[in-house]
């Protein structure tokens, strides 16, 4: 399989894992076989729910309540040659604890979830280091500290005694990596890692697990579904579709001969957003739609009587101003917390801010300032403006069938009713390339991409002019999100839409918008056509941002070590 | 874990496949997915059936008891149960399915102060279905004397689970403290479901000082010790009012202090629901609030006010319990579980009558079936929890 | 002195009376001093020097008392419950019952006691007491008249006295005088045949309770500071001290006391079991000269629930009691536990003379009800539809018979026609009745309807911790029924049944029949308007107290002639001629039916200690007549 | 910190101050008042009573006075630290209270002790072993526990304890240590009687602890971090115990705020049945006797045992959850 001459550490055979069920057992995993390299990475692909974390968890044989049914996954000792097969352990004996943490690592996608709320950083890592190493206390505290200084974080010894929630999100990831590879295993394996960190703060971990490797020859499992983080590290690539591995190579053969259509699937979903072509300006009319001046808006600066919590008060936008165009699709960019979704809370007249305005120009022509209440106030505006959501699972909600959640809107309004509001869900349905006979459906029985689809018939219900997008394409994966980002390009040529589309994927962004506004602590700090501001942006911070974002062809690396 | 994964993996197949799985899961309403995980949780399964024998039993009280659960019988006091025999055998000795108890023989110990019972195997009292017997008004509505069973002649003595110290039918007063008891606990549960879900639910829909106020309200409250509040709010209670009416002023009382529990619930379910996205959403299709509470929200968490309140009614049923042993709660002639307890609530029924006691096994049969049926359905509440 | 013959016909027994209480009464035979034994504790103590010698801490002239049974020997503990804070009534009813007169074991005369000997006035206006030289309080201080003028002036008749004190005396009428350190008189300005008895019931012992040299340091009239110590001793008032310290809530263990066992823990609540230890100085011995009491101590656990009292008897952790758990319902029970309790049965003849007297209240505020229930025939109808052979055979388990408000078969006052008139069951005749009354109509119900055209509802209040009368009440509810009279009967707290009493609010009041022995005289509350406790007529009694009162109201023709003939009897002196009056106010009862009795209770028991010597077969039971104390519980002693 | 604490304590008292009128309007609701129910007691045992006394016990009780009038003489007294004087038991009620609270507390904190040390090991054992036979045991012992009714519990206990061993359990003491000062005896003494009222008062509410431990427990063991330890190489048993039941037990803290008002609540009915020597037998005493400033004091004084309770745990779930001590989430 592999194609190196090099020894193993790790060799996995006929892996299969099962969920035992009622109604049979449902396998989560079947049939796997690869290796891992000393000092190489091995990035595994696929969409959610194809097996890539069960697998990660079948190498440390904790699957419960899952059942590992057959196979072997076997480590081997780099200098004795020594090996040991551990699905056949007690999933808590102690042989297969020493491996665990010390000879295989590994970290997880969430790292606030993922560590424990109530210990410090520095008690979780000791608590490693003692496991494996014959030191006292002391010296384990000196060696958690020098962990964490090796994954760059300020002032280990003060962190050392923090809580995680005393950290930022980065800083738990290296957390959790200083963790790992504290007692320097021989495999680290990482389950998406930073699939919750922004681009900048991914190339940050990207880089660490890199320079880690190198350093200390570990073979790495990268689990992702980021075909450009993929693209950045990795060396082999398995890709993994309904508990199965597809496709098995390099890095290079992967992405430029790739065999398997699933691959070629994933790969063009990637290459296709990188490689969209500059759009044509639409015409301007001489009023934008909506104008956003100068607000500014900000939270707390009160008590709280019941959370007991003092909240200073936190700016979250500073004098923005910005403007949207008929049938202009405007891309908000930024880190998480640059006030991006503030803004379209401000605009849908959930936060109301301490200064500034936001007229937009109604149907009628009348001017309506989305900073006031007042102007919510008839409906007209939540008819003409409406939002798509980040979250396909959260926004629609369960109790309700697909037809209800479409309908909602138009009953609401009065604007259909009996068979004429059915047939308009249909026809709403079908327009967003659902068929209309899963109308009675629950939300639970549909998928990620599939929910969104529905949220995006419940949004163009009404007909509206122009459509917030929260984020509404960073929960999907790789195929599904390119499938979404063209539907809205679609409805936006059918219906005539403005969008304002939130998010923190320049690649999406560069993608989908005419123009980008880019984000920085509440304020803009760059607007700009969409491939003018992607390939060449003037703003510092813009370019930081551009330059994080990994690209999808291992040809073309664009990480370099800080 | 476990379900999480397999809606994934059932979510990201491809379309056409969908009818292999979907229909699974596919149009499955929220009760329907409720009902199906209900139904694997065996406790609760058969706690349920028990409940509804009870409701059964609380419903049809007067049918099924054999005797009038009020009517003193003056040579039968503290009579023990009877065995009950299926099988009769005739001074041939054949055999044949007939349902009889033994008569008594009765003697007075005047030394004791007591009547000593010996089952006289002699005297046969044959059963006999949809019997006449004392009247009564079935559901409240329609006169009636015909009882499920008893003896064959009305006033031979039928005691299956023995009889009080005034010779009364304990078990015809048991199915007739079933009524009051499970009622106090519904009904009390309801009134509490009431003022928890409007007030907490106002508190957490709006926040803000309102909530606030709430929030120390029920802190205040729930910082009150219960028995003697209840002791000195029942012993306010006017003495002239009717059995009835005292009933539902205990029932109130114990409500009125059994809403915090529930408003904490439902504020905590709100605080929560009102971040959800689909509840901006709604909020964004133009809905008015009070359409966001009731078609949005509230369904949310039917499920769990319906947990909290199972849980909650045992606690009334006990705490009505509680205030009959401190002669305050209900009385008779009101028949209650708490009723018979109190007056079981003494040596010499322990010593002598132990068959008293058996409001007691019920009670706690109920509390426990209504514990598991909480459990199963919390466990059954949200198929959608992630 | 005779076990109580309770069978001796009743004419026999009132000559007893009559003579017994006319008469000087002399004292027992003397015994030389040298004769005297004690303790051996007691002689250890003297042995030691911290004790005098007994002959110097008795009297000149010990009372002696004749035992029951046999000369006993010392030693041991008598073990009893108490229920809850305020059961004094026990304390007093065993170890605290030393009045200057007592009663007789049979309730048949008044004994001298603590005097050694008394007499009284042909008009019964002039009492005086004698008593013992060298009689001593339990600290060993002296007891003399001073005592007693100190308990009667200095605090009953204290107006500034702000406390309790004994009830049912009137003190404004007695004047009081120290004849001499052993001489006492009590003067009264109006007779009063009946003061005697008075002081020899259970609350008698007001008067040698206060030790003066004691309890004087909190009254003003011998301490001038008093209010300044009571203040010390957290107090409000000098008479809050003097109430708490000297009056019979025995909380305070310190005051010295007549007793045979003097207090050694006091009844604050607080402390869980009460202790009595033997008082060295205590001035009864017996035939032997063997200073008494035999038992050593006396202790009285505080439950606070009468289940926890009730398992303590039947684990034989109580040697000589009734109190609280004799009831009919627990006596299967320990019945059934004598042999592994090693305890015996005893019988009690109660004083009461009924389970349960129903009284409608004839002073009824509504006019419609008041007519009604002040006719005769009304009460009769009620009376002759109670169906009492059912109560008796289903509360008291077939113990007990028929009997209307009136003194007991045993009682020398027995009046036959009172007692037995209507008590049998017959609802044809009390239908008749009420037709004839004209309440003809009835509702659909077959309630019938008063004149106003109301269904006739008569409101019971039961008290909700007497569960007989719960009992008694449902039965009686469904016999009334089937009359067509509907009694409404609800179990509440017995505060509120008093509640209602006191404003008059009431229809018809259940109680005991107390006053049915020798307490008919003292406590005639069901025989005519009486006290408060007269429940059907409190209006009426209200005027015969004090004629002036707020809410009183003249009674009727026959209850004002009953109230003359009562009045009459206190101011005779003359057993005789007492009972001879009583006996006319009975017959006027009779004839006026005021209230409707249920069932005559059956023997009562008491649960001793099978060791337990001395201990009389049968005794009555009654609360003016203190029983067990009267009986001498110093004289109980452990067998072996 | 500092600030929350001052902020708690104002709200304290402001709540006191409310608790104080609920009180008094509590105790003053019932028809009658204490010379009524005096009265009707003496009645009991045949006692009677002059009109004279009864005036004379009105007017030295102040029963006569405006409501308010009483309010407000009531609670100037306490706010003086005189709780004012027992009508019933002639002592001052900071007396009775003193004299009582000791055995109180010991016996419900022994009581809270008992419930946390048999519920905690239930409770994770129930959660870790989801659906067992032993999870269905201990959930059917426990709800046992919490559906048999106090009274009848205790009753039945004491019945069964005198029919089987001869001895009556009721009590806190034998006799001939209830009136001792306290010495090593003694103190095995009440040892010796103290298992059957904490017994009775536990298991009413171990169930409810075994049920929010089992809870919290079941959703914490689903949480990543318990995958991290275990990946950690940490036995399955230590992960357990260091890590989800280390969070799950912090809302198990701040319910004990609750527990106190509850087990005083559960403890009220034992003690009488059991006759045990605390507060509760006066309590219920004081207020079937309608001894106001007895029973006002007493119930005022479990509210603020409830009060001090909650900012107990409130500060100890601070001390626990270092989310809550660092202000990053809100307690509760």
């Amino acid at each position: 399989m592999s194609t190196s001459p090099e020894q193993p550490v790790l060799q996995v055979r006929k892996l299969s894992v099962d969920f035992p069920h009622k109604d049979g057992a449902f396998h989560a995993i079947e049939s796997l076989n690869f290796d891992l390299l000393p000092g190489k990475t091995t990035c595994f692909v696929g969409e959610s729910g194809s097996g890539k974390s069960v697998t990660a968890r079948a190498i440390m044989n904790i699957v419960d309540p899952a059942i590992i049914t057959q196979g072997s996954v076997t480590i081997i000792d780099r200098e004795s040659q020594n090996s040991l097969e551990l699905t056949s352990l007690d999933t808590d004996s102690e042989e297969i604890r020493a491996v665990r943490g010390a000879r295989i690592a590994m970290i997880f996608q969430e790292p606030m979830s993922s560590l424990s709320p109530v210990h410090t950083i520095g008690q979780q890592i000791v608590e490693a280091i003692l496991l494996h190493q014959d030191v006292n206390e002391t010296e384990a505290r000196k060696r958690a500290i020098e962990a964490l200084k090796a994954v760059h974080i300020h002032s280990p010894e003060r962190a050392v005694d923090r809580y995680p929630f005393e950290y930022s999100g980065g800083m738990r990831q290296r957390a959790m990596i200083a963790m790992a590879i504290a007692c320097e295993p021989d495999i680290l394996i990482a389950d998406e890692p930073t699939t919750a960190l922004d681009v900048t703060t991914q190339a940050e971990i990207l880089l660490l697990i890199r320079e880690l490797q190198r350093k200390r020859g570990m073979s790495v499992m990268f689990i992702t579904h980021d075909m450009g983080v993929v693209a950045e590290i990795a060396d082999d690539v398995a890709v993994m579709l309904n508990g199965r591995i597809v496709e098995h190579g390099p890095v290079d053969q992967i992405f430029h001969a790739p065999k398997h259509p699933y691959t070629r699937k994933l790969i063009d979903a990637s290459l296709g957003l990188e490689q969209a072509a500059a759009r044509p300006v639409p015409p301007r009319p001489d009023k934008p739609l909506i104008q956003i001046d100068d607000i500014r808006l900000q939270f707390g600066g009160h008590k709280s009587w019941f959370s007991k919590t003092v909240y200073g008060a936190v700016v979250a936008l500073e004098s923005v101003s910005l403007s949207l165009w008929p049938g202009e699709i405007l891309g908000i960019v930024g880190e998480s917390g640059s006030g991006k979704t503030s803004l379209g809370r401000v605009l849908m007249g959930r936060y109301k801010p301490v200064s500034g305005s936001a007229i937009y120009t109604d149907r009628q022509g009348r001017e309506r300032d989305l900073t006031q209440a007042a102007s919510f106030r008839d409906k007209q505006v939540y008819r003409e403006i409406r939002m798509i959501f980040q979250d396909p699972y959260s926004s629609l909600n369960p109790r309700m069938t697909v037809e209800q959640i479409i309908a909602e809107p138009l009953r609401i309004n009065g604007l259909a009713s009996g068979n004429e509001l059915r047939e308009r869900v249909a026809n709403l349905l079908e327009r967003v390339g659902l068929s209309a006979s899963m109308m009675e459906r629950y939300p639970h029985a549909f998928s990620g991409g599939q929910r969104q689809r529905i949220g995006i018939a419940r949004a163009i219900a009404l007909e509206p002019r122009v459509i917030i997008a929260d984020e509404s394409t960073s929960a999907l994966d790789g195929s599904v999100r390119a499938q979404i980002l063209d539907l809205l390009l679609d409805l936006r040529d059918e219906l005539g839409l403005s969008i304002i589309f939130i998010a923190h994927d320049i690649g999406v962004v560069r993608y989908l918008c005419d123009r980008v506004a880019v984000m920085h602590r509440g304020r803009v700090v760059e607007t700009g056509l969409a491939h003018q501001v992607c390939d060449a942006p003037v703003d510092s911070y813009t370019q930081r941002l551009i330059s994080a974002v990994p690209r999808p062809d291992p040809r073309q690396r664009g990480l370099r070590s800080a | 874990m476990n379900s999480t994964i397999m809606t994934e993996a059932a979510a990201d197949l491809p379309e056409d496949s969908s009818t292999v799985r979907g229909t699974l899961a596919g149009t499955e309403s929220q009760w329907q997915l409720i009902r199906r995980r209900f139904r694997q949780h065996r406790m609760a399964r058969v706690s349920l059936y028990i409940l509804i024998l009870f409701a059964f039993c609380a419903v049809f009280a007067n049918f099924l008891a054999p005797k009038d659960p009020l009517k003193v019988q003056a040579r039968y006091t503290y009579a023990p149960p009877q065995g009950l025999h299926f099988i009769d055998r005739d001074e041939n000795g054949d055999w044949s399915f007939r349902p009889h108890v033994y008569g008594y023989k009765v003697e007075v110990e005047p030394e004791a102060l007591r009547r000593v019972f010996v089952i006289d195997p002699s005297k046969k009292i044959y059963l006999n279905w949809f019997v006449e017997g004392h009247e009564y008004k079935l559901l409240g509505l329609f006169p009636s004397n015909i009882h499920l069973f008893g003896p064959e002649r009305k006033r031979d003595p039928l005691y299956l689970l023995g009889s009080d110290r005034l010779g009364r039918d304990m078990l015809s007063r048991l199915l007739l403290g079933t009524r009051i008891s499970l009622s106090v606990g519904i009904v009390g549960v309801v009134l509490s479901l009431f003022f928890g879900v409007l007030i907490g639910g106002l508190a957490g829909f709006y926040g803000g000082w309102f909530d606030a106020v709430t929030q120390r309200t029920i802190e205040f409250l729930r910082s009150l010790p219960t028995i003697p509040l209840w002791m000195a709010l029942a012993s306010a209670m006017p003495s002239d009012w009717s059995p009835l009416r005292v009933y539902f002023v205990i029932t109130l009382i114990l409500s009125l202090l059994g809403w915090t529990e529930l408003a904490r619930v439902v504020r905590g379910r709100f605080l929560a629901l009102k971040d959800e996205d689909y509840v901006a959403a709604a909020l964004y299709d133009g809905a008015s609030h009070i359409r966001v509470v009731m078609r949005h929200m509230v369904p949310a968490f039917t499920s769990h006010i319906i947990t909290a309140a199972s849980l909650a009614i045992p606690g009334m049923i006990l705490a009505e319990t509680a205030l009959s042993f401190l002669g305050l709660g209900l009385q008779s002639p009101v028949v209650s579980w708490g009723v018979l307890l109190q007056e079981a609530q003494n040596i010499r029924v322990l010593a002598t009558a132990p068959w008293l006691l058996a409001p007691g096994l019920a009670i706690v049969i109920a509390v426990l079936a209504m514990n598991f049926v909480g459990d199963g359905l919390r466990d059954a509440a949200d198929p959608y929890a992630r | 002195m005779k076990h109580l013959n309770l069978h001796t016909p009743p004419e026999r027994r009132l000559t007893v009376m009559a003579l017994s209480i006319a008469l000087l009464v002399a004292p027992g035979t003397s015994l030389l001093a040298a004769d005297y034994q004690e303790a051996p504790q007691l002689a250890e103590q003297v042995k030691a020097g911290t004790l005098p010698p007994v002959e110097e801490r008795l009297p000149e002239n010990p009372f002696v008392l004749e035992p029951i049974e046999s000369v006993g020997t010392y030693g041991g503990v008598w073990r009893s419950a108490l229920k809850g804070t305020y059961d004094n009534g026990w304390i007093r009813r065993t170890v605290a019952y030393q009045p200057l007169v007592a009663f007789s074991l049979d309730w048949s005369e008044v004994v001298p006691n603590v005097a050694e000997s008394f007499e009284v006035n042909d008009e019964a206006t002039e009492f005086t007491f004698h008593l013992r030289k060298g009689h001593k309080w339990s600290d060993g201080e002296p007891f003399t008249a001073a005592d007693i003028d100190f308990a009667l002036n200095d605090i009953a008749k204290n107006p500034e006295y702000k406390g309790e004190k004994a009830p049912n005396f009137d003190w404004d009428n007695m004047t009081g005088e120290v004849i001499d350190e052993t001489t006492y008189r009590i003067t009264l300005e109006r007779p009063d045949g009946l003061l005697i008895q008075r002081l020899a019931s259970v609350d008698g012992p007001f008067l040698t309770f206060a030790p003066k040299h004691y309890c004087g340091q909190l009254v003003p009239s011998v301490n001038p500071d008093a209010d300044k110590l009571a203040a010390e001793r957290g107090f409000d008032s000098w008479s809050q001290a003097l109430e708490k310290t000297c009056f019979t809530y025995f909380t305070d263990e310190k005051r010295p006391s007549l007793n045979a066992w003097q207090q050694a823990t006091a009844y604050d609540g607080l402390n869980q079991i009460i202790e009595f230890e033997r008082n060295p100085y205590f001035y009864k011995v017996d035939t032997a000269g063997n200073q008494l009491p035999y038992i050593d101590k006396a202790t009285m656990l505080q439950s606070e629930n009468v289940e926890d009292i009730l398992l303590k008897v039947i684990n034989g952790e109580v040697d000589f009691s009734n109190r609280h758990f004799a009831t009919v319902t627990n006596k299967p029970v320990i019945y059934d536990s004598q042999e592994s309790g090693n305890y015996r049965l005893t019988s009690t003849v109660d004083a009461r003379m009924n389970h349960a007297i129903l009284q409608l209240n004839l002073n009824n505020e509504d006019p419609v009800k008041r007519a009604l229930y002040n006719e005769r025939d009304f009460r009769v109808a009620l009376s002759l539809a109670t169906d009492r052979e059912e109560i008796v055979d289903v509360i008291f388990a077939g113990q007990g018979k028929p009997f209307q408000a009136a003194p007991r078969p045993e009682s020398p006052y027995y009046h036959e026609e009172l007692a037995t008139q209507y008590t049998e069951y017959d609802p044809d005749k009390a239908n008749e009745l009420l037709d004839g009354l004209g309440l003809t109509e009835r509702n659909d119900d077959g309630i019938r309807l008063n004149s106003a055209g109301d269904p006739i509802t008569i409101q019971l209040y039961t008290p909700s911790d007497q569960i007989e009368f719960n009992d008694m009440s449902q039965l009686i509810v469904n016999q009334w029924a089937e009359i067509g009279i509907q009694l409404d009967q609800r179990n509440v707290e017995r505060s509120f049944v008093y509640e209602r009493l006191h404003g008059n609010q009431h229809d018809m009041h259940i109680w005991w029949g107390d006053g049915g022995l020798g307490d008919a005289l003292l406590d005639a509350r069901y025989y005519f308007p009486f006290n408060r406790e007269s429940a059907f007529a409190l209006q009426w009694a209200q005027w015969f107290n004090n004629p002036d009162s707020e809410g009183g109201n003249e009674p009727s023709e026959p209850a004002r002639k009953q109230m003359e003939l009562y009045r009459e009897l206190k101011a005779s002196g003359d057993p005789a001629q007492q009972a001879e009056i009583f006996k006319q106010i009975l017959d006027i009862s009779a004839e006026q039916f005021w209230v409707i009795g249920t069932v005559l209770p059956a023997e009562g028991y008491m649960v001793v200690n099978k060791n337990l010597g001395n201990v009389p077969d049968s005794q009555p039971y009654a609360w003016l007549y203190p029983q067990p104390a009267p009986m001498g519980t110093s004289q109980l002693f452990y067998k072996n | 910190m500092t600030l929350y604490l001052v902020r708690r304590l104002v709200t304290m008292l402001l709540t006191l101050l409310a608790l104080s009128v609920v009180v008094f309007v509590v105790i003053q609701l019932p028809p009658g008042d204490f010379i009524t129910s005096y009265i009707a007691r003496l009645s009991g045992s045949g006692e009677t009573i002059d009109q004279a006394v009864i005036d004379t016990l009105r007017e030295r009780y102040q029963m006569d006075a405006p409501i308010l009038a009483q309010y407000w003489a009531w609670l100037k007294g306490m706010l003086h630290g005189e709780f004012g004087y027992s009508f019933e038991m002639k002592l001052p009620v900071a007396q009775i209270f003193s004299e009582r609270i000791g055995i109180s507390l010991a016996v419900e904190l022994l009581a809270v002790v008992v419930m946390w040390a048999v519920a905690i090991p239930i409770g994770i054992y129930s959660a870790v072993r989801q659906y067992s036979i032993g999870d269905y045991f201990a959930t059917v012992i426990g709800f046992f526990g919490l559906a048999v009714p106090n009274f009848l519990f205790a009753l039945v206990l004491m019945y069964i304890c005198y029919v089987w061993f001869g001895v009556t359990i009721t009590g806190l003491f034998s006799p001939e240590y209830m009136n001792a000062k306290w010495s090593l005896d003694r103190f095995l003494d009440f040892v010796q009687h103290v298992w059957a009222p904490v017994l009775v008062i536990a298991t009413a509410g171990t169930a409810q602890l075994v049920r929010v431990l089992r809870a919290n427990l079941l959703d914490e063991l689903n949480k990543p971090y318990v995958l991290t330890a275990r990946a950690k190489g940490l036995e399955k048993r230590k992960v357990i115990m260091r890590y989800p039941v280390r969070v799950a037990m912090n809302p198990l803290v701040s319910t004990i705020g609750w527990v106190l008002p509850t087990v005083i609540s559960s403890s009220f009915v034992t003690a009488i049945v059991l006759n045990l020597p605390t507060l509760s037998p006066i309590l219920l005493r004081a207020l079937l006797s309608q001894d106001m400033y007895l029973a006002g004091a007493l119930i005022l004084f479990m509210g603020v045992l409830t009060m001090i309770g909650t900012l107990i745990s409130d500060l100890l779930l601070a001390w626990i959850d270092p989310r809550i001590r660092l202000g990053m989430v809100g307690a509760n």
